[in-house]
């Protein structure tokens, strides 16, 4: 076997390997973490990249841990959707290792570092794990790490806010993964397989023997995973999560974790329970119902939020709304919409969350009504909040305007065209809470000159401290014309690009994410 | 704390005995009833005990942080190791038997293969995992 | 039916188990109490689990050369079972050492307490 | 479609004042010249490359590119037919005579780097709307055209600003949205978004779908329009520098509002569904009421700018009305309007904004006497006003006369006594006006006219520049008139006016126009 046959497994057991060696890079040298992270996470990319170049020239690929073959064994299966969750999932978590580099300092204190690098790590490796595994039990297992990595993640700010947050999420996400558990273990009972598909084969036949147990499996699962991708009446735990988070750990919430359980929802109620999607539609229809109260609920709370990154988080309810709604109409056009919806808003949350930080590092604001003028104070960061918030609001030519248009044709095809009104409606409602703070940036004269944030390394700012990268040399050089330390810019800039990129020249992303929903839900791709 | 005798007595006595226990258990993982899991958390528990009986500090003397994060580390390297060793003989992660490496016969605990290397690696971590969570909610100040 | 729910008493006793664990994380103030509630109802789910994998008049699941083809309980549920404890024992510490660190700020365990200083605490900001 | 050699002309229409902006805005605050310059090249240049592609629609080649394919169904198409060129045509050519006039306006001002970034940003937008070669393409400028036309109308960054700003945008995103439905339910219909003479969904059967696309594109269209219900962020607007007032409320924001009825209408509609659908019939009821209610608001308002914006309302009608009527004559009525329309409200408008340059005075009731001031201003104005009654040799009377045969001939005799009326109301609106700016005797003391602090209670005013110490003198010394960058503009547009009205040359073309739908 050549090595690159490996990388289904490699991405999560190298990632997972930074994870564990985070501590002691921390503790040989604190400097290296930063770096490291970087390597580990883009190790992960690469990886990622060829798994998807793999599979587009080969179809799926399965690998068998230890070599046991699939009813027994534990099996990863990179399909297209896999491959293509895979590839959003590092190339996003790359670009906050690398924000994390300069960013770090500011809001996790120096002691705590390794450890948030390995909760960081450990959730990468746990939401890789969960896209990739074709094994339920697994998928549970890697789904715990995912939860404890990310309730780390949150609780890494030394605040009582973040603690509260922190447990409020944790007791929540353990109560969804004990439901889930419960639905595994019905659905093993009835099926006697853990592997997806073997048991989607074995559950063909034996629905018929146990509807009830198997409705009531994917019930479980679904309530499971809907609570944990924060579905609105369930999103109670969101909103002070993501936002009493440090920045990074918010974007990687709010850009990803919230993600890979709607794709896992999916999963579950596309390819693993296929045998019985005939007698859920009630279900489904549920979800449609709840996906539509998160769309105009989340942007409604959003509405009156103060403070920006709690805007931003009720803003996630909102969007994650679009990806169940696409989810639930289940034509070939929503769940590719769902799953475009999926990679656009982990880049636009990501840009926002990212961008809402260097506002806060270097001028200390979060509230909303402090952000006159940022336009001129932070030129680069602004415009790049400003593209990733308008392509929110859903204007052409931008990425969520893709997402919301494929939506509204799947809502054609499932002829029910009272959610294209609905999308168009909050696209408005997002126009309304996003726009007043762009209009703060560019037409409200700052009243008081924003003081860049001091610290006392000097010029370099919160990037100064002793143990940061690069070396200060070259860092004073390029730093004293940027607003932001590089390591900050850069990730917000490339995921401002990335979401006009998407939004203009959509035609291999469609294509490809035609494919996938043709995968997922066996029907005729558009 | 340090200084209740019955607490002090008891625990000098029952710790050593737990942790023989955890380790007989993870020895008896893969070709008898036991494993890894099992026996970590046992090792685990007895270390936590050790921690609540004889207090932070002692726990602390006999095993710097430094240690304890290198070991709590070591545990998954070690498991992952093991499976490359798989990889390295051109088969699947963790793969023993494909790799040529003998099964085991029920009983004979050395004979199978690279399974009793990784309960190990198993049971170490587990153990040290339980321990440093225990630490970490000790610590908090 | 009764007959039925006596036959099967380790699947009732688990959905009474877990409804009292979800209950008692939902309903409790207490944040230690919410936590126990949780640990409550994962181990209903774990008890789900073995009694699921164990089938009666079977022999434990060790190939015994004697016998080489007894028939053994499933032995997979309780493999399984395993890491989910380990899960659950992660999850519980962690949560614990949340509460800690709450108990330290607000010297209370009760969440609608500490909701309550939360907003006086936040109002003198 | 397939591209054509002069594809790139449309292409070149729409970015060249993309890169205007972006000099623009390179450029410091200070280098006035060079701005002017700069700015007054983006908009000659789309007025040559519009001549050239009449050109080679002229020999017979249409103008048509497929600039970029943003997916599978979503296509950036441009395309230069007679309706969008005739658009494009006068939006640009009206652009130039605006550049000019607002660098005087503004000289000196705040933000005026800002300002003509956006104003050149606007007529790629305008540009982009009129050259539309599909529905996708003809919505994101129509979005395009709300967005950057904003900072236009909150340029003076005023309280009062700020709220009309959040009007104009609520309005405006409103319309998109609608609008954006619109295209949902052709995509329902038919599955495709290009424009096709004689209609998209010709054939298509009359349905409730089919009437709720209408209606989804109307209200859309028609919330930028100012069709009336949906009218109330257009007085707002007026709080906006004059220029904006002028270009985007008499010519680009409100006439792309109207273009796009057409275009939908004839394009995506057509005739036969239009007439099968009784989408025309309704629509001209609404309009009819549009222009009578415009109209009669004209004449209950003192604010000069606000009244100018009720007469846009109901001068807009008539364009949609030509179209509704369904017959040659009243549609080319109706675009030739389109035309004299635009050019006689940039004259008034541009007059205005003179007035309060120069006196600071915004109200009706203020101007006694300007016109012994400044009388070339008031002329001009005088001249526009008499237009836009009906009164020949200027322009308007064509369009009126066009429009009243067609009614005839289509025998709507309701619409017929609407048109009629409505020019005794213009009359009574824009004649008190001239009556007293020529008639009464000049006052001195008229209270108000603080440089820069007029108009306080009123959005119509804004503020002018007078504050700015344009050149220095007191705002309000009588006998002066505008300077030259203000009023050259001024003077040829009301020349413009009289000359379309003796010789409508764009008749002929709207002619041909007609007669290719």
């Amino acid at each position: 076997m050549r090595i690159t046959d490996h990388f289904p497994l490699t991405i999560v057991v190298g990632t997972l390997l930074g994870a564990y060696l985070s501590p002691i890079v921390g503790h040989v040298r604190r400097r290296w973490l930063p770096p490291f992270a970087v390597g580990v996470t883009l190790l992960a990319l690469i990886q990622a990249i060829q798994l998807n170049i793999r599979v587009r020239d080969c179809g799926e690929l399965t690998y068998q841990l230890g070599g046991w073959p699939a009813p027994w064994g534990i099996e990863l299966l990179v399909g297209p959707a896999a491959a293509l969750m895979v590839l959003v999932l590092a190339a996003i978590s790359t670009l906050i290792a690398v924000y994390c580099m300069a960013y770090i300092d500011h809001e996790v204190a120096p002691h705590a570092q390794s450890w948030y690098y390995a909760a960081f790590l450990l959730l990468l490796a746990g939401m890789l794990g969960m896209a990739v595994t074709n094994d339920l039990f697994n998928t549970f297992v890697m789904m715990e790490i995912t939860t404890i990595g990310a309730c780390a993640l949150v609780a890494a700010k030394d605040s009582r806010r973040a603690a509260e947050a922190a447990l409020r999420y944790l007791l929540l996400a353990s109560l969804a993964s004990t439901l889930i558990l419960l639905g595994i273990g019905m659905i093993y009972m009835i099926t006697g397989n853990l592997n997806l598909t073997y048991l989607t084969r074995e559950l063909e036949t034996v629905w018929r023997q146990y509807p009830r147990l198997a409705t009531t499996s994917l019930g479980l699962l679904t309530l499971g995973f809907a609570l944990k991708a924060a579905l609105f009446p369930l999103h109670v735990w969101l909103p002070e999560a993501h936002s009493a988070a440090p920045t990074p750990s918010s974007a990687m919430l709010s850009g990803l974790v919230v993600k890979i359980y709607a794709f896992s929802l999916i999963k579950m109620n596309y390819v693993v329970f296929r045998p019985i999607l005939g007698i859920v539609a009630p279900l489904r229809e549920l979800l449609i119902l709840l996906s539509a109260a998160a769309i105009i609920g989340g942007s409604l709370f959003a509405l009156v939020q103060d403070d920006i990154k709690r805007l931003l988080a009720y803003s996630t309810v909102a969007q994650v709304g679009y990806i169940f709604l696409g989810a639930g109409l289940g034509t070939p056009s929503a769940v590719m919409a769902a799953f475009f919806q999926i990679i656009s808003h982990s880049i636009m949350k990501t840009c926002l969350f990212l961008s809402a930080g260097i506002i806060a590092e270097r001028t200390g604001r979060r509230k909303i009504a402090l952000m006159d003028g940022m336009g001129r104070v932070l030129p680069l960061t602004s415009a790049a909040f400003t593209v990733a918030a308008l392509s929110m609001i859903g204007l052409p030519l931008l990425s969520g305007f893709i997402a919301k248009w494929h939506l509204f044709l799947g809502g054609l095809e499932a002829e029910r065209p009272v959610f294209i009104g609905l999308i168009l409606m909050s696209g408005l409602l997002n126009a309304a809470y996003y726009l007043p703070v762009i209009w703060r940036f560019y037409f409200v004269e700052p009243q008081v000159c924003p003081v860049i944030h001091g610290d006392p390394a000097g010029d370099a700012g919160a990037l100064g401290a002793p143990g940061s990268w690069p070396p200060p040399g070259i860092r004073r050089r390029i730093l004293s014309r940027l607003e932001a330390p590089l390591p900050m810019l850069l990730p917000v800039v490339a995921l401002a690009l990335a979401c006009i990129v998407l939004g203009v020249w959509t035609g291999p992303t469609i294509a490809h994410l035609a494919g996938v929903a043709q995968t997922i839900i066996g029907g005729p791709g558009r | 704390m340090d200084d209740d005798v019955i607490l002090n007595e008891v625990a000098t006595r029952v710790v050593p005995m737990i942790h023989v226990f955890g380790i007989y258990i993870i020895v008896h993982g893969h070709l008898s009833p036991g494993g890894g899991f099992a026996g970590g958390t046992v090792i685990g528990i007895g270390m936590v005990l050790f921690v609540l009986v004889f207090g932070i500090r002692a726990a602390r003397r006999l095993i710097p942080e430094d240690t304890l994060i290198a070991l709590t580390t070591l545990g998954p390297l070690w498991y992952a190791g093991t499976g490359l060793v798989g990889m390295a003989l051109g088969h699947q992660f963790l793969a023993n038997a494909n790799a040529g490496l003998p099964l085991g016969n029920p009983g004979a605990l050395l004979s199978g293969g690279l399974i009793p290397v990784i309960t190990l690696g198993v049971g170490a971590s587990v153990a040290l995992t339980v321990a440093v969570l225990f630490l970490v909610i000790v610590e908090e100040d | 039916m009764t007959a039925r729910l006596a036959a099967n008493y380790p699947y009732v006793f688990a959905v009474v188990l877990f409804v009292i664990g979800v209950h008692t994380l939902l309903a409790h103030a207490n944040l230690l109490k919410k936590i126990i509630g949780l640990n409550i109802a994962g181990t209903a789910v774990f008890l789900y689990f073995i009694a699921m994998g164990n089938v009666r008049g079977r022999l434990e699941p060790l190939v015994d050369p004697a016998h080489p083809h007894a028939e053994f309980v499933n032995p997979v549920p309780s493999a399984l079972i395993l890491t989910g404890i380990v899960v659950a024992v992660s999850v519980t510490a962690f949560a614990l050492s949340l509460v800690l660190k709450l108990y330290r700020h607000y010297g209370t365990l009760d969440a609608e307490e500490i909701v309550r200083l939360r907003s006086i605490l936040d109002e003198d900001h | 479609m397939s591209t054509s050699s002069g594809g790139w002309y449309a292409i070149l229409t729409v970015t060249i004042p993309i890169a205007g902006a972006i000099v623009i805005a390179l450029l410091g605050e200070k280098q006035g010249r060079a701005r002017l310059a700069v700015g007054i090249a983006a908009a000659v240049g789309p007025v040559l490359l519009v001549v050239q592609m009449l050109r080679l629609l002229g020999d017979g080649r249409p103008v048509t590119i497929t600039a970029w394919q943003v997916g599978p169904i979503l296509t950036l198409r441009f395309s230069a037919d007679r309706l969008g060129l005739l658009f494009a045509a006068v939006a640009s050519t009206l652009w130039v005579a605006t550049t000019i006039y607002s660098h005087g306006y503004l000289a000196g001002g705040p933000n005026v780097r800002r300002f003509f970034s956006f104003l050149s940003l606007s007529l790629t937008a305008t540009m982009g709307v009129a050259l539309a070669g599909n529905l996708f393409t003809l919505y994101i400028f129509y979005e395009l055209l709300s967005l950057v036309t904003y900072p236009l109308v909150i340029h003076d960054q005023t309280r009062e600003a700020a709220r009309s700003g959040r009007m104009y945008i609520i309005y405006s995103l409103c319309g998109a949205a609608l609008v954006l439905l619109g295209i949902v339910g052709t995509m329902a219909l038919r599955g495709s978004l290009e424009f096709r003479p004689g209609g998209l969904l010709a054939g298509v059967e009359p349905s409730g779908l089919v009437s709720l696309t209408a209606a989804c594109y109307i209200a859309g269209f028609g919330v930028k329009a100012a069709v009336m219900p949906l009218h109330g962020w257009l007085p707002q607007a007026m709080v906006a520098p004059t220029p904006v007032s002028a270009l985007l409320h008499a010519v680009a924001v409100v006439k792309s509002g109207v273009f796009g009825i057409l275009r939908v209408l004839l394009f995506v509609f057509g005739k036969d569904l239009m007439a099968e659908a009784g989408i025309g019939a309704a629509l001209s009821v609404v309009i009819a009421a549009s222009v009578l209610l415009g109209s009669i608001s004209a004449l209950r308002e003192d604010t000069l700018k606000r009244r100018l914006a009720y007469s846009t309302i109901s001068q807009l009608g008539y364009i949609t009305l030509g179209v509704t009527m369904l017959n040659a004559e009243a549609m080319a009525g109706g675009l030739v309007h389109l035309v004299n329309h635009a050019v006689m409200k940039i004259v008034l408008f541009f007059c205005a904004g003179i007035i309060i340059t120069v006196t600071g005075r915004t109200k009706i009731s203020q101007l006694d006497g300007i016109g012994r001031v400044m009388p070339r201003t008031m002329g001009c104005f005088a001249l526009a006003a008499l237009g836009m009654v009906g009164v020949p040799p200027v322009c308007g009377y064509v369009s009126k006369w066009y429009l009243l045969r067609g009614a005839v001939h289509a025998q709507q005799w309701p619409l017929v006594v609407v048109l009629v009326a409505s020019s005794f109301l213009n009359a009574a609106y824009f004649f008190p006006i001239v009556i007293r700016a020529f008639l009464r005797p000049y006052r001195e003391d008229v209270p108000g006219l603080e440089p820069g602090g007029h108009g306080a209670g009123h959005a119509a005013g804004g503020h002018g520049p007078v504050g700015h110490g344009m050149h220095g003198a007191p705002a309000h010394s009588p006998g002066r008139e505008a300077p030259a960058t203000m009023l050259w503009p001024v003077v040829l547009l009301a020349l413009v006016t009289v000359a379309l009205g003796i010789w409508s040359a764009p008749l002929g073309f709207i002619e041909l126009l007609v007669k290719g739908l």
